[in-house]
């Protein structure tokens, strides 16, 4: 169903709950793994979605440092809920995967066919952050079809619209929807990105948008990005990082810090990795796979003699460094995209935004 | 040719050589496929079944993709490596890193610093500069090992002595029987030898601490900070700046690295732990 | 057959868990001493738990032994909640039962195929068996590995499960995720009653118990996770009257605790359990029991294999009936506490194991009492001993020395367990 | 061919680490083909004398005869590898470390002068050098055979030194102490189990000990805001590992 005066000229469609179903029917129908949001142990995970009833309907979140609460809401939004346990990473840049293996024919790379994933429900900060994973890992394998989910509804611990990358999502979706629920019903404003979400659009059951649909929409995205739970520093994090490497505050993270590498596990975009070598009790066949790593982990910096960065502050400093800092040097923008993930899942809620204001105070302010 | 960059591409040892007590150079050549031409100063992964894949400097380039590798035995990779014998495969990932500035040291003094294994990476840039000869001014190798046994290339050691054109200053932390050269640690010749400072181009290789006494007295007699190469270490997994490990502050030293000029690298080397 | 004096020292008795030794001393045709040495170091097991809070036994107590840790888990839980006065039923006894039923399937293969089955095929141990008939010990293996699925799937882990607490479980299963278990546990019925049939063909020397067997009874089904003790001569108690019954003392020889029932001699484990419960069989182990010959009862030691095979069947088919009738439950009921005490009393694969705990107020622990299977046997075992050595003193130290260890592996003494055992000696004088 | 000998040693235990062992159903017999088994009591008579070549060594040294042992087994043994939070740290049994063993032989044997053992629980390590350490109570079947596999193969095994956490993440668990409010250990714990209990809705008792550098003290307010008391936090470390120097 598309409507032609649409800003991007792909046309923009309003679907209620069914439109919503017919979508994902329309995706798994294209061969498409769905992967969305679900209720499972008491947080919002990722998971593969079969149809509209999987998804966390009625579902919010509160969180705060170190703490993650699902609660019930007061109507029936499927997409009310901020960032969970998990990101796109894990579909992206799986905890582990063979990389090749090796026996008396020689190398191989393993040739599993690569699932044709469809996200749903990524948010603007989670759209960023596969950018930017997919820049440092220079993925070459089939790119999922996105569609994102405008965020209304910031938590706590959210502060994408001080790292610039939400809450509106601006490029990287097929399909963009905001979901909006009043005296009208349950509806979703559903925006082509691309022409295959065009496409994808027009076999949906929906109502064309009218100015009215887009204009409240625009609104609620844009009245979110007030109501960030956090802000970061409007300073020069990369300067301010790089002006901090002898700072005493690293001891003073160290003591809250466990270095137990829940942050860079959940960071949509901390992307290291640890080669594992794996041999049977033959030992004829041997393979290398990669599993996620952390920074944190004291054999992360090992070399013949010992491990470089020993100590809890150097593995923070090096860690929250590369985040806001060191990730301009390498890759040309920050490593962070304001999801506030770390901040939630620390046990101990050591806070990102803080460290690097308590930072910022130290420097006086002025990296 | 290799189109996953965690393919390995299989190459044999031709030839096996011992240097010392722990160290040996594998010539390795390709089973079928050639990886492209290695500058002095990049490195390779290597790998060896079942054990493990470590960073390898190269340490001799001979036409034909012919890889030449010296290997310390110091843990399980690096044992099976540096134990390997001909005829025995190895998978071979590179080049990967940054290579010995040799174009920029043309007209200049070449002075070449090395302690221990480090000697290895600097092989191809010394070989590089005798090659071209007359593009150099004064060109100098200082070389620090432990004791005269740990000593690579003793041969060719000795060759180069012999050569009219370049310098060879060996020094030992500790002589033994029948040792008539220097002894002390490789800064000590390093304060007296002749030196064109303004005009020296320096490289320098071994570990961390060597390097930075070593920068510290060139700088003091007068060499230009960027002037001074290093070649840093750090743990590498992937040589393509996709694993993280071998950061060091703003650097992936596997990409940015491990050649690094010497205003680059000493505010990162003075951090600790960083 | 001369009659002099002679010693046999069997030192590091092999293929029985845990280490231990036996020592018997000969004099003539008599056997005057017949030790069984349990040298495992003391743990203090009863000792450490004083003072800790009322949910730990399970915990802790698992680490008595490796090979039944969740009998350890299970008998504890029902002292502790019998202290609070909380009795756990429905669903979440059944997935109880589940959980041991996989300890039962494992332990039981293990011991019949690799600890066992050697003795009366001639192999030295299962390895050497296996060289021979890879099949057969692949299929016990088989059969093993599904137990410690059960055990995985229910308890996290087969060997000291994360999952068990008091009132439950921290985490149920759903329907779903039995379902790939019950597919596993099919083929292992078929692998179950084929090893009945295997062992009940071997051949099996004359001999009946003469003591008292004591085993659970319940109000119904198999005795695995409640019941009544129940003695062969017909008697029964509660399980709060255990300790008035069954009563432990030291011996100098060992670090495990000998005990008597009632004054006497008796032994708890498979023969007990089947000769007081052969009636409550399901119905394929009932079947293959029959088949395999044995009556209402089965009191020979050597026979103690097919009744462990018989009871593998009832363990695979019991879990398959569970998994079955499997509706989720919540995970658990809560269990406050409150000063008293409270008596566990389950069917470890060894027999009864008894638990005893008293609580204060503040739900600490002020005192523990464990009994395990095999200090309720040893007393019984070197008894037996003493009569196997008398009958066969013919024999050379060599033949004797084997004699004894395979009649020591009929009970498959547990020696971790008997924290509060074997190296063989004789002694002929 | 020959084979590498592989000896199995108890000490004090409760078998749990080397029943592992026969755990391993899918790979014992392969296992049985590649190496020559040379002592190992639980399954087999069979006993050589040494050398051995590899050695697995479960449970902690209490006893006077136990320290003379492992000197011996070191002796014999050309890598030694100790197994279990028994053998790594002391084991429960170290829980005697804090009391008065007099007392608690006195608790549970009627005549407590017969009784044989240390005041102390220690680790093989207290005792000897040892080659490799795998943790838990008990320990993982993967960690063992994976350092199994790579003595076969002459590879350094590959076993983390890191917190649980990383395992739980790594799985897609959901943090129990984040979305749940209950105490875990993981932080602080060494890796190597896959995180079984936050898998159970559990949180982790740290059954594999201090990773190394575990900041405990940093943990000890969290363990409070999810609910224990003075005498939880104590117990809660005063377990499987009470004897492990992070955690006394
Ligand atoms: C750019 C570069 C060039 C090198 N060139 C040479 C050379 O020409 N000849 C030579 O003998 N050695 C060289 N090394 C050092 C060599 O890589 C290490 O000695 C080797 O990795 C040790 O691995 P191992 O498994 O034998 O020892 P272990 O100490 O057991 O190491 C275990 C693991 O840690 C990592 N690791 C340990 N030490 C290092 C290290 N120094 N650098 C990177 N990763 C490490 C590796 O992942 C290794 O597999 C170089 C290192 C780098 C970074
Ligand atoms: S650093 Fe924290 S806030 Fe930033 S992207 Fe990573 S998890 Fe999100
Ligand atoms: S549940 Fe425990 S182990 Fe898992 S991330 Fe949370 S604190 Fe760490
Ligand atoms: S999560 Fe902790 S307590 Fe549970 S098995 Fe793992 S290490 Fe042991």
């Amino acid at each position: 169903m598309v409507i032609p005066n649409s800003t991007n000229g792909l046309g923009d469609a309003v679907l209620d709950l069914d439109g919503l179903d017919a979508l994902i029917g329309a995706l798994r129908a294209d061969g498409h793994l769905v992967i969305g949001p679900v209720l499972r142990d008491n947080a919002i995970t990722l998971a593969e979605v079969e149809s509209v009833v999987d998804l966390p309907a009625g579902w919010g979140v509160d969180a705060g440092p170190g703490r993650y609460r699902v609660r019930r809401r007061s109507d029936d939004a499927v997409f009310g809920h901020s960032a969970g346990p998990q990101s796109w990473k894990s579909f992206l840049h799986p905890s582990r995967r063979t990389l090749v293996s090796s026996d008396s024919g020689g190398f191989h790379v393993p040739d599993e066919p690569a699932a044709k994933y469809a996200f749903l429900g990524a948010r603007a900060c989670d759209i960023a952050a596969i950018a930017k994973l997919t820049q440092v890992l220079r993925s070459t394998g089939r790119t999922p079809f996105v569609v994102a989910a405008q965020c209304t509804e910031p938590g706590e611990v959210c502060f994408c619209a001080s790292m610039r990358t939400g809450p509106a999502v601006e490029s990287g979706y097929d399909v963009a929807l905001t979901e909006r629920i009043d005296d009208e019903g349950h509806r979703f404003l559903a925006s082509a990105g691309t022409p295959a979400g065009a496409a994808l659009l027009a076999r949906l059951p929906g109502r064309a948008a009218q100015e009215r649909d887009v204009v409240l929409a625009e609104s609620d995205v844009a009245a979110a990005a007030d109501r960030m739970g956090r802000v970061m520093p409007e300073v020069d994090l990369r300067a301010l990082l790089a002006a901090s490497r002898d700072s005493a505050h690293w001891e003073s993270v160290a003591q809250r810090c466990l270095t137990c590498g829940n942050c860079t596990m959940v960071c949509p975009t901390c992307f290291c990795a640890t080669t594992e070598d794996v041999t049977d009790l033959s030992g004829g066949h041997a393979e290398r796979a990669q599993r996620w790593a952390s920074c944190f982990e004291i054999d992360f910096s090992g070399l013949h003699g010992g491990a470089v960065r020993t100590s809890g502050a150097s593995r923070y400093r090096q860690w929250m460094t590369h985040k806001l800092g060191t990730w301009h040097d390498q890759f040309g923008t920050s490593g962070c995209v304001g999801c506030g993930r770390c901040i939630a899942w620390c046990p101990v809620g050591i806070d990102i935004t803080a460290e690097a204001a308590a930072l910022t105070d130290l420097l006086g302010g002025r990296p | 040719m290799a189109t996953d960059p965690w393919l390995p591409v299989a190459h044999r040892v031709r030839r096996r050589r011992v240097e010392t007590k722990d160290s040996a150079t594998l010539v390795l050549a390709p089973v079928a496929d050639r990886l492209p031409v290695f500058r002095p100063g990049q490195f390779a992964m290597l790998y060896a079944h079942g054990i493990g894949e470590v960073p390898i400097s190269i340490s001799d380039i001979p036409a034909g993709g012919v890889l030449v590798h010296t290997i310390r035995a110091v843990g399980a990779v690096s044992r099976a490596l540096h134990s390997a014998e001909p005829g025995a495969v190895l998978g071979v990932r590179g080049p990967f890193g940054t290579a010995w500035d040799v174009d920029r040291a043309e007209g200049g003094d070449l002075l070449l610093v090395a302690g221990g294994i480090g000697l290895a990476p600097l092989r191809p840039a010394l070989r590089h500069a005798l090659e071209h000869r007359s593009s150099y001014r004064r060109v100098t190798l200082v070389v620090g090992a432990r004791t005269p046994s740990d000593l690579l290339y003793d041969d060719e050691l000795r060759h180069w002595d012999s050569l009219a054109d370049v310098d060879v200053v060996v020094t030992v932390d500790h002589a033994a029987d029948g040792w008539t050269g220097r002894v002390g640690v490789v800064t000590e010749p390093l304060a007296s030898i002749p030196l064109d400072a303004t005009r020296t181009t320096a490289m320098l290789c071994g570990p961390e601490p060597m390097m930075r006494y070593c920068a510290r007295t060139l700088l003091g007699r007068g060499v230009p900070d960027e002037g001074v190469q290093v070649s840093l270490e750090r743990n590498m997994q992937c040589g393509t700046g996709v694993c993280g490990h071998c950061q060091l502050g703003p650097l992936l030293l596997c990409r940015d690295g491990p050649v690094v000029d010497l205003p680059v690298a000493t505010p990162l080397m003075l951090v600790k732990e960083l | 057959m001369t009659h002099q004096s002679r010693t046999l020292h069997v030192a590091g008795l092999a293929r029985v868990e845990g280490e231990g030794a036996l020592h018997v001393r000969t004099k003539g045709a008599r056997v005057e001493e017949v030790r069984l040495n349990i040298y495992e170091p003391p743990r203090f097991f009863e000792a450490l738990l004083r003072g800790r809070d009322y949910r730990e036994p399970p915990d802790i107590t698992a680490r008595i032994c490796g090979i039944c840790p969740v009998a350890y888990q299970m008998s504890a839980c029902r002292a502790v909640e019998d202290a609070c006065g909380v009795e756990v039923d429905g669903q979440l006894r059944a997935l109880r039962r589940l959980l041991y039923c996989g300890e039962w399937i494992s332990s039981h293969a293990l011991h019949i195929y690799l600890l066992h089955a050697p003795d009366f095929l001639g192999f030295p141990d299962g390895i050497a068996m296996a060289r021979a008939q890879r099949s057969l010990v692949e299929r016990g293996l088989a059969l093993k590995k599904a137990g410690n699925s059960v055990m995985s799937a229910i308890g996290g882990r087969a060997i000291h499960p994360v999952n068990v607490r008091l009132g439950g479980f921290y985490r149920v299963p759903t329907a779903a995720e039995l379902r790939p278990l019950a597919e596993q546990l099919r083929q292992a019925l078929d692998d179950a009653v084929a090893t009945v049939g295997w062992v009940s063909g071997f051949d099996f020397p004359d001999l009946d118990v003469p003591h008292r067997l004591m085993a659970l009874r319940d109000t119904s089904g198999y005795p695995l996770d409640r019941g009544i003790p129940h003695v062969t001569t017909g008697r029964s108690f509660p399980p709060a009257e255990f300790s008035s019954h069954v009563v432990e003392h030291q011996v100098p020889h060992s670090t495990a605790l000998h005990a008597r029932l009632d004054g006497q001699l008796f032994l708890v484990g498979p023969l007990a359990r089947y000769s007081l419960n052969s009636d409550r069989l399901s119905p394929v182990a009932a079947q293959v029991a029959t088949a395999a010959g044995l009556g209402a009862q089965c009191l020979n030691p050597f026979r103690s294999i097919v009744v462990r095979a018989v009871e593998v069947v009832y363990a695979v088919e019991e879990a398959l009936r569970i998994i079955a009738d499997y509706e989720r439950p919540k995970p658990f009921i809560e269990v406050d506490h409150r000063a008293g005490v409270g008596h566990g009393t389950t069917e470890a694969p060894r027999g009864l194991l008894y638990h005893r705990y008293e609580l204060d107020a503040g739900g600490a622990v002020l005192s523990a009492d464990i009994v395990p299977p095999t200090s309720q046997n040893q007393a019984a075992i070197e008894d037996d001993l003493t009569h196997l050595v008398t009958g066969a003193l013919g024999l050379d130290d060599h033949a004797l020395t084997h004699l004894c260890e395979q009649a020591i592996r009929n009970y498959d003494p547990c020696i971790s367990c008997s924290a509060h055992f074997l190296d063989l000696t004789v002694e002929r004088g | 061919m020959e084979l590498p000998s592989l000896a199995v040693w108890k000490f004090t235990s409760c078998d749990g680490c080397q029943l592992t062992l026969l755990d391993c159903e899918d790979e014992l017999l392969e296992l049985a083909g590649r190496v020559r088994i040379s002592h190992f009591l639980e399954v087999s008579g069979v006993v050589e004398p040494g050398p051995h070549d590899v050695s697995i060594v479960e449970g902690s040294v209490t006893t006077e005869d136990e320290v003379e042992r492992i000197r011996s087994i070191r002796a014999q043994s050309r890598v030694l590898v100790v197994v279990g939070a028994c053998a790594t740290s002391g084991g429960i049994q170290a829980l005697r470390n804090f009391g008065d063993v007099a007392e608690f032989r006195s608790v549970v044997y009627a005549d407590p002068s017969l009784i044989e053992s240390l005041a102390t629980s220690t680790p093989i390590s207290a005792h000897v050098e040892v080659d490799y350490e795998l943790r838990g109570c008990p320990i993982d079947r993967r960690q063992l055979l994976e350092v199994l596999s790579a003595f076969l193969v002459g590879r350094e095994p590959d076993l983390p030194d890191t917190s649980v956490c990383t395992e739980c993440k790594r799985r897609g668990l959901t943090c129990v102490a984040v979305a749940d409010g209950t105490p875990c250990l993981g932080p602080v714990t060494h890796a190597g189990c896959g995180a079984l209990c936050p898998a159970v809705n559990r949180g982790c008792y740290g059954c594999f000990g201090p990773m190394t550098g575990a900041n405990v003290p940093a943990l000890i307010p969290l363990l409070r805001r999810c609910g224990m008391d003075d005498g939880e936090v104590d117990r809660v470390f005063r377990t499987f590992n009470a004897a492990a120097p992070e955690w006394a």
